[in-house]
This record gives C-alpha cells, structure tokens and sequence, in this order.
C-alpha cells in the first residue's frame, strides 16, 4: 500500500494505492489520525487504486471518521470498485460512510 | 516415493502481517483452481485473511515470530481450510461478530468468515492451541454467501 | 507458544504442474517483499518454477500424487530456496543445460536455473531423495543474472 | 492458459491468453500439432495476451517450429511483452523464430 496525500482549498485528498490490510492499516492509520489531529475538517479517501480492504482496514476508516464526526469535519469515501463496494454493503457500511462514484462528486459537495 | 495427496496444500508462516497478502495470493488461486467464480474466491479469501488477522491479534497478541499453520485441501465438493495456531486458547462461544447496527471500530472479521463461509468451527481440544476450520461448498445455493 | 523464524515459509504441494502457477505467485512475493527489482523477482520465480518442472518430469516421472517440499528464506543478505523431493536421484553432474547453439526441444530449465540464480546446488546424501538449494543474493552485481 | 484460433486467408494464428508452463503447454502442443498435421503452412502465435512463458513452453515452441521447418512451413510470433523477450534472448532464441513487434507486421510479411 502506498498513500499520496494531496490539499485541494481545504480538503484533504488521501489516495491509496494497493491493498489494505492488517499489514499497512496502522500506516492509513497514523496518516489519518496525524491530519484529524492538525485539525483538517474535510478528507477524501480516494479508493480508484485500492485492490483489496479487510476488516482492519474498515475498522482504520470507522475510527477516522469517528474522530472526524466528533470535531465536526467530513470524511467522505470516492470511487470504490465493485468488490470493495460489496464489502462496505454486506457489513452495512454503505449508510455510514459517504460514498461517492467519482472524486469530482465528493470535491463538489464537499466545497459547499 | 511416499504418496501424497494431490489435493493439500500445507503451509507454515510466522504471524507477521506481511506475510497476508502471500496467503491471499494461494488461497485466491486455490479456489480459481476449484473453478468457484471470482466473486466467491475473493470472499473466500477475505475470510482466510481474517481468520489470521484474529490470529495474529488475538491467539498471539501481536507477536511476529510465532508458528501458523495452513492446510488447504482442494476437494471434489468443497474447499476446505484449516488455521493452527499454537497460542492463547480462548472459549469459542466467545469468538463473536459485533452488532451491525453498534458501529465501532473492530468486529467485522469474524462476521465476515460467518457470512462467507459455510462452516467455521474452532477446536481447542488440542493442548497447544486452536485449529480454526472453514469449509466452503462447491455447489453453493447462494444463501450463505450474500 | 513455540518460536517460529519469521523469515521462513514452508510450503508442501503434490507433484501436479496445476500447482506451478501458485508457487510462482509465492516466490514472486517473497522476492518483491524483499525488494528486489520486478525483472529480478520474476527471473527467481521462473528459476523455481523451473527446478519444480524438472523434479515433476525427472525425480517423480511425471506422477501427480508425489511429495514436494518448499522451503523459503528470506534473510537479510540473500533469499534462499530449498526444494525437496522424495524421487529418483541421479548424479548431480548429470544435471546439465544444453548447448545453446543445438537448438532442440528441452535442455533450457537448468540452464535458466544457472543463469538467474548466485547459487544452484543439488544435495542428494539424504537417503530419500534430492534437495535442491538456490541461493539469490541481494546485492547482485548484476553479473551472473545478466 | 486458453487458447483461440482464427484463420486469415491461409494462416493460421494462434491467440493464447495466460501463462505458458508445464500445466498447459501439452494443450497448446496438441492444438499446434494438430494444425500442422493437418497441413498448415503458416501459423502465427500471438503472444499480445502471454503473461509468462517458461522452458516447456519454449520446448512446445521449439518442437512446433522444427516440424513447421520440415514440412516447408513458416511459424512466426509476434506482440511478446519485454520479460518474455528478455526470455527469448538469454536463450538465444530470437534469432531461432522470427518475431515480429505487431500482428499487421507478421501477417504483411506472411502474406508475400
Ligand atoms: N483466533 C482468536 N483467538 C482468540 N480470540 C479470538 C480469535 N478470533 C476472534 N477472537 C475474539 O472474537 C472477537 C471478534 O473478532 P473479530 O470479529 O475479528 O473482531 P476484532 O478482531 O476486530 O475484535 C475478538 O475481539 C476476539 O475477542
Ligand atoms: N530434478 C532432477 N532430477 C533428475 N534429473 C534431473 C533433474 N533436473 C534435471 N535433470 C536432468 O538434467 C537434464 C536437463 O534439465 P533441463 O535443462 O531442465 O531440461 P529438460 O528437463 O527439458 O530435459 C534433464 O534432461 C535431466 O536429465
């Protein structure tokens, strides 16, 4: 896995690149926690180049948008392909996260 | 020329995390082999990665340099996995998915073997610790898996 | 809780070439895991596919339901590979590549063996068949793999 | 592996997906055996979808090759990816077949 963390105005792009999981999570992890911390009030996971996510994942994204909910930022999720949809659908996800089909969706709603 | 059986597969891996996407890779193409479609395969292997990862965490707290064993037996009607751990034992009654609707950071592995598989059956009859079996069925009906 | 080497993976599978494309997808892993370039990786992966052909058609005769064993280090310095059959032994000095220049089919497996690994040695003191040692170093002067 | 065949004119191309190891090159070598028995005098093999290659893979080649020269035919290949060329040339056989960058080249060629 590999992230590229890009600013856009103030929204926080986070692209990953490669597979989730228990290996590299705690990685996702620090980075998110490390941009809640300096007080970012938007973030956009970008999923286009994630491959595969586990449960540590998921757990790694529930406890940053936790954190976000409760100073009151927005996390949002774009493009995620079909598997990983699968995956946020079966463990009824899909309703806690926002997700959006494109980047540009997401960037869209979140300047409002 | 010992006979072995042409469907096992063994594997010994030390309870590192960076050794998952390896075993993903196996179990994946095991389950190709077994012409079980894409979708189940990959789900398939999502159950096995967190059958470790609930090793990793939990039989061995984190340790790096402990022993887990895989087999995989490629069988006409089903796959079958078995997961050997050699560390803390716990209740199996206690191995349990959380609650859907209590949204919380953790819970979703064991939930997810459930969903996938069509059987998951802890043993810690063993004296040196658990053997975690999961089977999948060749000719699914479906129900369990979606 | 017994120590486990964490740089160590065994592997055992039958005889059957079904399994040669899941063995590659472990050793290409290892290699990539331990860093070395994607051309490198898939040159010691074509290597042990190579040495598992020729322990399928040479020690076990083609016979699917025979017992090989793979054993993988990942050290600092070197990835290290053990392959282990239980088949037919012949003199290791029999074991050579073709000429080049005599095109024919067959002839290239050891010759690739060679060619990508530092270190190619056949062992056959055990009283019950071959192992085979492959030796990759990290820091490769290029020399031998080019 | 999977293997198509289609004809053009008099050739016979060979459009082989996947990879090319011990498991299926006995399938391809039966396919090319068959086709030459039958009295093919040109086949191309197209390698635009040949993700690996290993030596009994290049046997099966090989094999085809010397019964093509033989009975006066002609086998080409062409659209290998680099680590496959890579593989052609540490053996030495680039100079063994004529391989061919695209399939409008080999044809062009085989057509004369
Ligand atoms: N291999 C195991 N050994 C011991 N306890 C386990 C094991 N697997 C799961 N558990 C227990 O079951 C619970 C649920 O597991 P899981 O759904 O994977 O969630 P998580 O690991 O995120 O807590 C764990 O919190 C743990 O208490
Ligand atoms: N594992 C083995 N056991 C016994 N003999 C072997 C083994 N590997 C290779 N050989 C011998 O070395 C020769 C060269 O092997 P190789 O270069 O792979 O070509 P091929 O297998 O196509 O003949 C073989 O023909 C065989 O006689």
């Amino acid at each position: 896995m590999h992230i590229q963390i890009k600013e856009q105005g103030d929204i926080v792009i986070f692209q990953i690149e490669g597979e989730i999981d228990l290996y590299n999570s705690p990685g996702l992890r620090q980075q998110l926690t490390s941009r809640i911390n300096k007080g970012s009030k938007k973030i956009l996971v970008d999923f286009s180049n994630v491959k595969y996510i586990d449960s540590s994942g998921l757990a790694t994204l529930i406890e940053g948008l936790q954190k976000m909910n409760r100073q009151k930022g927005r996390m949002m999720l774009c493009c995620l392909n079909q598997s990983i949809m699968d995956i946020f659908e079966v463990a009824r996800l899909d309703d806690v996260f926002n997700i959006y089909n494109t980047a540009e969706e997401a960037l869209d709603d979140m300047a409002k | 020329m010992t006979i072995y059986d042409e469907n096992t597969i063994l594997m010994s891996i030390a309870s590192h995390p960076k050794y998952l996407k390896l075993v993903r890779s196996v179990i994946l193409q095991c389950a190709m082999l077994m012409n079980f479609s894409e979708k189940i395969s990959k789900d398939i292997t999502l159950a096995v990665d967190e059958a470790l990862t609930n090793v990793i965490k939990h039989s061995y707290m984190g340790c790096l340099n402990k022993r887990i064993d895989i087999t995989i037996y490629l069988l006409d009607d089903r796959l079958e996995l078995k997961i050997c751990d050699f560390g803390k034992k716990v209740d199996p009654k206690t191995i349990k998915p959380r609650n859907l609707c209590d949204v919380k950071p953790g819970g979703l592995g064991v939930f997810f073997m459930k969903k996938i598989m069509d059987e998951v059956d802890y043993d810690i009859s063993s004296p040196k610790g658990t053997t975690l079996t999961m089977i999948k069925y060749k000719e699914d009906t479906g129900e369990q898996s979606n």
